[in-house]
């Protein structure tokens, strides 16, 4: 071979990706750029990002109990949950306060793995920037808070299977409401 | 091969050197004869130990560990576990960096972290962190600064470099050094629930 | 006349005196923030000594305090071009460990995800290669559009384009549904074209040839005893890798050759992965052909994902290891019984393959340690831990 | 300055529609932000994960020389601004510093990632530094880990727009007295020398991760080591 043949030979290479670039398709060798503020690369439904927490129909009606299992298993530790107390002191099952500080998060997506509750949930948003990351990048609840429409909207397959298995749960729960409540006249009494 | 048949051929093959079986792999019980069990398994056409895979430390409150994972490239077998145990305040155990090279900056690694000294090793010197770095970050016993209350230390040196100083991180500093205290991590309370 | 003078006859006139040159951590070509201390005699290399821990960010004690499966997505940023290998390794010790099983389409996914990952890394690695060799750009171009596509796959199946978090113990977090093996097909179909016009434009360079051949020649006795591993290793002769030798997962059911050069330098460790991704192309071929619908995880360890801080595996202690594109990944694992490991120690490819780098790099030329650092192919996240 | 205050003076809606018939009004305020926006040169320099998202961001799918920030200059003196793309470490951090006072002004920040903005995941660790933020002044923090691309090119467009808001009058890189220029922090016995600069970060009271969880490194709780010896049935290989 003539030496320089190998080097004209990549040359041949880049000039043929320049011409085709023009008139392939992106995944077939044409041009791959995304013009990102106008143009963008549609999200995957499973993208995470940070999370958030999920209500039905109004904010007040959020499924957080404050349980602190998220908060416990977050690996850097970035979930701050207060528990809400009743006039007597007594807790409740919902969150006084509930932080996440993002700019320690990691987007694990552990919290959404553990929450027994099917509130806490990891979003589609990655625009957040900020020049006062105190202020800005930590989350309370009021921002975090985002609803089950939202949830179904950007994530329509987890959200359609965490509806389904809360309906089923109801379901249950109100069947053997109703079971409890009948009075149990066939069965025989027990000896004691 | 079984774990007890190698270690009855090691106890014959060296005279006067005793392996223990602890789960699995073989505690030598005197560091000294590290380097002789070592270059036996390296070496005898038996077991052709010659790839050290993994050097580490570890840290057991009573004493210190270093533990050796051999595997033979030339008959794809192994591996062979190896720990060496020593007292905490004279953590001496021989360096394989001369027998494998493999060891060098492992050891060099085990030596920064858990401060187990290698002797004759070629350049044991600290690997990830700084020359001047007191104590060893990976033993158990080990506390990390607070990062957020700043010393006697920091504040001349904010002098030094004529940085003003807020009044009270001053006071702060001061009641630290007339406490003879440094600001050292708190270990986590209970509530933390970690 | 004094002592010190001498005299013209004992000194050549093309001595010099031997220069310190300071190389890093912020330089362009260190793939991060790793330091070289070269000591030069004219613009040739007497001694090199790297200086680490610019990266060191506490890996293993950071796990050795938290709870086995929070360590997951931890290992994603220990070798973050490849984090689905890395995920590999840490579920394989602990399942080891804690004697757990893996359902057999869980163990094809994982094999995928594995290999996928190894084009990710050997395609960027060349491209990172060619750049430092002063092609700017180009092939860094070329590779990361390939990565991209493969990173799309990634991010469809496992939620996060670098930092997956993939792997649980018995299993992987999620199925892999047909719409995304169809695309992991289509990519697998099209890589071997892309391979070629790679090869096109690279491997028979003149430049490339002239400026890697018979450079860093790593002799295979020393590559042994320095503990290399990985293409390195395999580039100086010596077969041993472990997904032959080991046989973890299901490696065993599928066909391939390990790609070995017979030299050793630079160009051999280049092609090595060139090959070692066409490899993975039969690997990937055969496992989307195997893959059958069935369990994504294990049944009985569904239960502990859901509350990691009851996963309390014996007291023992477990090394597992897989054959990372970077070489042997080994995590070494130590339970007393508690949620948290005792100790937790990864064994890193990239460290230890280091090993060697003065002795690659003496006798040649400064610009020379630059190509032969990027054939030895590090990351720092992994390095430095 | 008569001419660029009179011109800045014009109402922005009037601007508009002169633009529409083609005329472009410019002061000299507008012409010297876009200059300065549209070639931002970022400093080469990859930390840790997130450099490779921001490689990514120069690669073909993202293309940062949209924006006219893809010359990556490795040389902090020809640089505009600087993206601390990862973990720094305690080991690193003085290096930083001292990349930031050889950068000429205008000089800005963007930390990409949430190591780089406070620790992020390795916040606990003993080599790691908790936001850079302790030493020099950042203008973008953007958080992820590691941030999208896109993330990285909406962090530029903030960047941007902050540059827009800067008028040529006031700024402060053409004012006697600007001190820019940070000590660079030592390397001590347990960490850096001094832990802050208090000119530029001071420690937040509300600080909630440290009242809920001060530090949460375990060291020295558990108390009591595992007794390999009696394990008898351990896993083989």
């Amino acid at each position: 071979m003539i030496f320089g043949s190998g080097i004209i030979r990549g040359m041949f290479v880049t000039l043929k990706n320049f011409a085709t670039s023009y008139f392939r398709k992106p995944d077939e060798g044409g041009l791959f750029t995304v013009e990102y503020p106008e143009k963008r690369i549609p999200l995957k439904e499973r993208f995470r990002s940070f999370p958030f927490l999920v209500y039905d129909g109004t904010p007040e009606n959020l499924r957080c109990t404050a349980c602190d299992i998220c908060a416990r298993e977050c690996p850097p530790k970035c979930i701050y949950v207060v528990r809400a107390a009743d006039q007597d002191g007594r807790p409740l099952r919902r969150p006084a306060a509930f932080t996440i500080d993002y700019s320690v998060c990691m987007n694990c997506g552990m919290c959404e793995e553990v929450c027994p509750f099917d509130s806490i949930f990891m979003d589609h948003e990655f625009e957040i920037a900020s020049q006062d990351r105190y202020r800005e990048l930590v989350y309370t609840l009021t921002k975090l808070l985002k609803s089950n429409e939202y949830f179904n909207n950007i994530r329509p397959r987890d959200a359609q299977a965490v509806d389904k298995k809360r309906r089923e749960a109801e379901e249950k729960k109100k069947l053997a409401a109703a079971q409890a409540a009948k009075p149990k006249l066939d069965e025989p009494p027990k000896p004691v | 091969m079984n774990i007890s048949e190698i270690k009855s051929k090691i106890e014959s093959a060296l005279p006067g050197v005793s392996v223990k079986i602890v789960s699995q792999s073989l505690l030598v019980e005197k560091p000294g004869n590290l380097t002789r069990v070592v270059r036996y398994l390296k070496d005898s056409p038996e077991f052709r130990m010659d790839y050290l895979a993994s050097v580490t430390g570890a840290d057991y409150l009573d004493y210190l560990e270093s533990v050796y994972h051999l595997y033979s490239m030339a008959k794809k077998t192994g591996p062979i576990v190896l720990r060496v145990r020593v007292r905490r305040d004279e953590p001496k155990i021989p360096s394989l960096a001369r027998i494998y090279r493999g060891a060098e900056f492992q050891e060099r690694e085990a030596y920064d972290l858990f401060g187990i000294l290698y002797e004759n090793h070629p350049d044991l010197r600290r690997l990830f962190l700084w020359e001047g770095f007191e104590g060893f970050p990976l033993r158990k016993d080990y506390l990390q600064e607070d990062s957020e209350i700043l010393e006697a230390e920091d504040i001349q040196w904010l002098e030094e470099h004529g940085i003003p100083i807020p009044e009270d991180i001053r006071k702060q500093a001061h009641e630290l050094k007339q406490q003879g205290l440094r600001a050292l991590a708190q270990k986590p309370t209970k509530e933390s629930g970690v | 006349m004094d002592e010190k003078t001498v005299t013209v006859q004992d000194t050549n006139p093309m001595d010099t005196e031997t220069l310190e040159v300071n190389f890093g951590p912020q330089h362009p070509s260190t793939h991060g923030v790793f330091r070289m201390n070269i000591v030069l005699d004219g613009e040739t290399i007497v001694s090199v000594k790297p200086v680490m821990g610019y990266l060191h960010r506490n890996h293993e004690q950071i796990a050795e305090n938290l709870t086995y499966a929070a360590v997951m997505p931890y290992t994603d940023r220990l070798d973050y071009f490849n984090s689905m290998a890395n995920n590999f390794g840490y579920a394989l010790a602990v399942e080891k460990l804690a004697r757990i099983e893996v359902p057999e389409r869980a163990q094809y996914i994982r094999v995928i995800m594995a290999e996928l990952t190894r084009l990710v890394n050997h395609v960027s690695v060349i491209g990172f290669l060619l750049n430092d060799l002063g092609a700017f750009f180009t092939p860094v171009l070329y590779a990361f559009r390939e990565r991209e596509k493969i990173l799309d796959i990634f991010e469809a199946i496992s939620g996060s384009r670098m930092m997956c978090n993939y792997f649980r113990f018995g299993g992987v977090k999620r199925d892999v549904s047909d719409a995304d093996l169809e695309q992991i097909r289509k990519i697998v179909q099209k890589f071997p074209a892309f391979l070629d016009e790679f090869e096109a434009l690279l491997t028979k360079n003149e430049i490339l040839c002239m400026r890697c051949q018979n450079v860093g020649v790593l002799p295979p006795d020393l590559a042994v005893n320095a503990s290399i591993t990985g293409p390195v290793l395999r580039a100086s002769g010596v077969n041993y890798d472990i997904r032959k030798v080991d046989r973890y997962s299901i490696y065993e059911r599928f066909s391939f050759r390990i790609p070995l050069g017979d030299k050793g330098d630079v160009y051999d460790r280049y092609y090595v992965r060139i090959l070692e991704m066409r490899e993975s192309v039969k690997i990937l071929e055969q496992a989307l052909k195997g893959i059958r619908p069935g369990e994504f995880i294990h049944p009985k360890s569904t239960s502990f994902l859901k509350l990691p801080r009851n996963f309390k595996p014996p007291v023992g202690e477990a090394y597992g290891r897989v054959e990372s594109p970077k070489g042997e990944l080994g995590y070494y694992l130590v339970s007393d019984g508690t949620p948290q490991p005792w100790r937790y120690h990864v064994r890193s490819p990239s460290l230890i393959n280091l090993t060697v780098l003065e002795d690659l790099c003496v006798g040649h030329k400064v610009a020379d340690a630059i190509i032969i650092l990027g054939s030895i192919d590090i990351i720092l996240g992994e390095l430095d831990r | 300055m008569a001419f660029a205050k009179n011109i800045s003076a014009i109402d922005q809606g009037i601007k508009n529609e002169l633009a529409q018939k083609g005329i472009v009004i410019a002061t000299l305020n507008d012409l010297y932000n876009w200059g300065r926006r549209s070639s931002l040169w970022p400093m080469q320099f990859g930390l840790a994960c997130c450099a490779i998202e921001m490689i990514a961001t120069a690669c073909a799918r993202y293309d940062i020389a949209r924006f006219g920030a893809e010359l990556f200059r490795p040389s902090p003196r020809q640089a505009d601004f600087m993206i601390i793309s990862g973990t720094v470490t305690k080991k690193m951090a003085p290096l930083l510093v001292r990349l930031y006072n050889q950068m000429p002004e205008p000089k800005y920040v963007l930390t990409m990632g949430a190591c780089a903005i406070s620790g992020g995941p390795f916040i606990d660790g003993y080599n790691v530094l908790r936001g850079i933020d302790r030493y020099i002044p950042v203008d973008v923090h953007l958080p992820g880990c590691p941030p999208r691309p896109e993330a990285l090119l909406y962090g530029l467009i903030q960047l941007q727009k902050k540059i827009d808001s800067q008028e040529i009058e006031k700024c402060e890189w053409y004012q006697k007295g600007l001190k820019r220029v940070y000590p660079v922090p030592e390397y001590g016995p347990h960490g850096l020398i001094p832990k802050y600069n208090p000119e530029v970060w001071r420690p937040r009271q509300e600080e909630l991760r440290k009242q809920r969880y001060g530090q949460p490194i375990l060291t020295g709780k558990k108390t009591k080591a595992p007794h390999l010896d009696v394990v008898t049935t351990a896993p083989s290989s």
